[in-house]
């Protein structure tokens, strides 16, 4: 459960049957053929895959470089977090369970785990920051129509953090009957390789497009933005132990790193422990968890996995931080060069072309990983677009 | 080992132990709520150390957490703060915490810090007893610190074996599957769960928590246990009435 | 270019030679291997084709019978409306044009519209009602990241009708580097029919995903909304010659047919002429047009495609209206039952249910035309979702 | 056929001919505009009849139109308070508007009410002159209508012989590809093409639409062809000034 010096299961004893149990099965589960077909199936009929891998040619142009993007943002929902809903939802079936929780930020997770809920009939609750309901209502309607129950995290600063920690408080309260579906690569073992494991779909995918187009499997650079960063474990998972490949991670620098106003965990944190997992974490000096703070709700979040937070101790990835600016100026080129409109999370990767050059012939794959409609009002306002 | 929880668990007398959260109400009350609970009779102290993310907390505690991080209390202020404790009192002292505070504090220091105050004491409910016994149990040992674990009624036979091997003095046995001030009363169902883990007759003793508000539920879990912990019910009291009005709060559990 | 006694170009003559330029090269482009290489391409790697045809399982037991769902919804921008764009974009650039123009509803078609100019660097200017700008801010929103000019039309009820009237004006007004992409199977020839072959590919997809899943290529009903029509004749396509499969349109009610607040053209209108095509219409007696209404800003138009009416009068299609409310529980339905909500045009077509029973081995195929993100205001009020 | 149009089009003097809008600005201003604009020697008429959705007109006149329906304007209205029209005067008139209008009216029953009125021609930019030679022209013959077609600067050669093959007395050369009242004075592009139609000789006449406002831009129209006519102009006029001050719009017009 660990990687390098990272991860583990930091958890009160009050969760370890639950984790345990999750923990003795989920390798047999993932690996069993009955699991497989019905993963596929789903991920092929209900979530739209293979999403494409799309080579952009004018930004390609404007940056001299060969630049792809694996298409998340068409995945059902928005966004690549559903591959995991419906790993973990499958799962859960096996594992008898009848009832979900989830904690959500922006609320894709949430929605994400409130469709899956819907499709197999089984009843759910999803915790979420009392301010980020408010600043993410269609995503608070949205799991609303699809017959979840949401239930607001009113502690601390009543975002993510609050509410990954509301979820587990529910875990520990109803430990037989319930799963916790959590969103990204964080949390207890086996939690960010589980997860990882569900998003390696992305990588594998990329693999054998980029052959059909490139008569490669190996891309020069992989790129993510990264929060929790399951969208970054997805498209980099086939690439981990290959060195010819680079990957790059792109945090959320807010306002910038001296602002005390920045979720750019790699360069701002230290090691410490949140939500049951060793990882590199926004802390004072005390170890009390600070604040982040982003203009994308999907990074407002003080760590990072485990498994990011070894890739950045090893210096196997790259990481890059960037500004609410600049993320949101990305986003406006992505969506008038390519037609894409981004989630603000995902515009932070292709914010990176200011401050990194690439050669004309490398290939690089960004993860496209979630579509902007839920950022809609934050462009507006950013923009003025509206008078 | 011997320190002043070996001791307590000794005497026959069920033992009433407080938990109440380090500079709350306000940040230096620490040392006059331990007072007030030794003048009134407490057997046994947690102090807890404030957490931002408290995961295995209910909301009374975490509300009391909240407010005392603002009131400024730290890991270095509170041993400040309980640096005169053992001329005030001789009652056991746990300091219950997550770990993250401990391991940004530094462990050993962290240990030498509660063995100076004289704590006898840690219950980290976050810190895993694998990674424990791996690399801080002679810690803890060399500075006389019991560590203590926690179980509950889903924890299986095996694993209450190996909880029971890695804790020192009790182990600390959650009532039922919750969040600490999310239960009310207690049912057969609890009742059969106590009776089961006494007649595993483990090395160290039992003490139970969660769950305890009154006389009935304290005597209810102390039928098979060594005592009980009350928690959430202290700190509504106080917030409610203030801390000086510790003594009719004790004084009901302790009635017999 | 007639369907029946429907179709033709009813235009001005100013509008003669632009529609006859494209007149004479549809065809011919359509048919070329490069166009199609380049079509194909883009609906592949960027619009995400093909969608997948899903078995609706939960929903196929509540009504005892097989329902497939076609999941348009899952396109790039959220709905079938782009495949129109994507092909008249090509087909704008070989004809040399340098500026698009285009009229929108609710937004999706000029959200669709913006995105492919945006993704060719054309200018693209969107008319749309002045009362639709403020009910569908979000697709303003979209259209002004993507770089368009939304003008708003002012006259009549300043809604789909309207901004239709102000796009043909401004094509007359720029005879010679402007293409106008219409939104659906409406218009003068060759727009029907143009539109509906690049909307063909759905019932393409669907045969070939049929067989693969079910051993047959056809369905027995294959059922869609209509307003203009175009997610319709794109289900359709591949079925009309086949007798063995019923076709079932389902129009808007509105408030009910005899409320004076409707959209059911085939139960209200009669033939007459709208937009340069002759076809079933809503009008008084002296052929004014009257304001259609619905709950559905997609379907609030007084016509049909002529491809429709004329399905209509021959008596190929089977039409069922369905009102705002049956409507709205057929959108939340489907959210709750299978995790897709539904545009609300496209829960017009689930709302069947109530108006038509089907035998357990028959196989019914919706046209999922559309994702309901841009509705969840209205799903939101309409319900009570949020307090 | 010989109607008035063909009577005024055989005089040299060039033709001054004014669009308005049937039922504006009030209901029942229809005739007395007509009456104003014959008092100030205007040569030709074409009252418009309003529509909902008038695709070839710019907003002057689409808000006129709007404006009309608003009163209470129809086609049978229209053919009411046209049914003394030759009592007062003798200028040819002409029906100008959409086609789905007289669709619905009845082609035959609409021309028949023409005739009755002593209207001379008719103009339906949206009828199509394919539909129009094959299914309605011995109607609009038997009742001695003219059917006016429009070209633009766009129309191709041969497509010009085949409009020019189904007018009949006139053909309305629209000035430049424009909705009505959206272009301001002519340049040599116009003026070329003018000469460019005038040179190619057609069976019909000519005449000079879309973005005549004063009398530079009226001579310059007119000096290829038989005359102009002026809509969203004197709509803006009579919007602004009354319908009784119709006399000095004419005269800016006319002065020479």
């Amino acid at each position: 459960g660990f990687y390098g010096n990272f991860g583990g299961a930091f958890i009160p004893e009050m969760l370890y049957p639950n984790v345990q149990e999750l923990n003795e099965a989920y390798t047999t589960i993932l690996a069993s053929n009955d699991f497989k077909k019905d993963f596929n199936k789903l991920l092929r009929d209900y979530v739209g895959r293979p999403t494409p891998l799309y080579f952009a040619e004018r930004l390609s142009e404007r940056y001299q470089t060969k630049i792809y993007l694996k298409r998340e943002d068409l995945c059902h929902t928005g966004a690549h977090k559903i591959n995991n809903t419906v790993g973990q939802i499958l799962m859960a079936k096996r594992l008898g369970k009848k009832r979900i929780i989830a904690e959500t930020g922006a609320g894709q997770h949430g929605v994400a785990t409130a469709t899956v809920c819907a499709l197999m009939g089984i009843e759910c609750v999803v915790y979420m920051g009392a301010v980020d309901i408010k600043r993410q209502a269609p995503n608070v309607s949205r799991m609303k129509m699809l017959g979840a129950t949401v239930k607001p995290a009113t502690s601390g600063s009543q975002t993510l953090k609050d509410a990954t920690n509301e979820a587990i408080r529910d875990w520990i309260n109803n430990p037989t009957d319930t799963h916790y579906i959590i969103g990204s690569v964080v949390g207890p073992h086996p939690y960010p390789d589980l997860v990882a494991k569900l998003q390696a779909v992305i990588s594998e995918e990329v693999e054998q497009q980029l052959f059909e187009k490139e008569g490669t499997k190996v891309p020069d650079h992989v790129i993510a933005c990264v929060g929790g960063g399951s969208n970054a474990a997805g498209i980099y998972y086939q690439f981990l132990n290959n060195p010819e490949v680079n990957i790059i991670a792109v945090e959320a620098e807010g306002k910038g790193i001296l602002t005390g106003e920045s979720a750019a965990t790699t360069r701002l944190g230290r090691s410490g422990i949140i939500h049951g997992s060793k990882t590199l974490l926004m802390q004072n000096k005390d170890g009390q968890i600070t604040e982040p703070y982003s203009i994308s709700a999907g990074l407002d979040y003080p760590g990072i996995g485990p498994m990011h937070a070894n890739l950045f101790e090893s210096k196997r990835a790259e990481f890059i931080s960037v500004t609410d600016e600049d993320a949101m100026k990305a986003g406006l080129e992505l969506s008038q060069t390519e037609g894409i409109i981004p989630a603000i999370e995902t515009a932070h990767a292709f914010a990176i072309f200011k401050e990194r050059q690439f050669n004309h012939d490398e290939i690089l794959v960004f993860n496209c990983s979630g579509r902007g409609d839920k950022d809609l009002q934050t462009y507006t306002d950013y923009f003025k677009l509206i008078d | 080992m011997q320190n002043r929880i070996h001791q307590r668990l000794q005497q026959p007398e069920k033992i009433v132990s407080i938990y109440f959260t380090a500079g709350y109400p306000k940040r230096d009350d620490t040392l006059e709520v331990i007072q007030e609970l030794v003048n009134n009779g407490v057997d046994m102290i947690e102090v807890g150390l404030p957490y931002s993310d408290p995961l295995a907390d209910g909301p009374t505690i975490q509300q009391s957490s909240t407010q005392a991080l603002k009131n400024g209390m730290s890991s270095q202020l509170l041993f400040e703060q309980l640096k005169d404790l053992r001329q005030i009192t001789s009652v056991p002292v746990i300091v219950m915490g997550y770990f993250n505070a401990m391991l940004q504090y530094g462990v050993k220091a962290f240990c030498e810090s509660c063995e100076k105050c004289g704590i006898d004491g840690i219950i980290m409910p976050d810190l895993p007893i694998d990674i424990y016994q791996a690399e801080y149990q002679s810690i803890f040992e060399q500075h006389q610190l019991s560590f203590i674990s926690l179980i509950t009624p889903q924890t299986s036979d095996e694993r209450i074996k190996q909880l029971d091997e890695a804790s020192n003095s009790f182990i600390y046995m959650v009532s039922s599957a919750s969040t600490t001030g999310s239960q009310a009363g207690f049912g057969q169902t609890e009742l059969d769960y106590f009776k089961r883990i006494h007649d595993m007759r483990l090395k160290n003793k039992l003490i139970v928590g969660f769950g305890i508000k009154d006389q009935t539920s304290f005597d209810q879990a102390a039928q098979y246990t060594s005592g009980c912990i009350i928690g959430s019910a202290y700190i509504k009291h106080i917030t409610e009435h203030g801390l000086r009005q510790t003594k009719p709060f004790i004084k009901s559990l302790k009635e017999q």
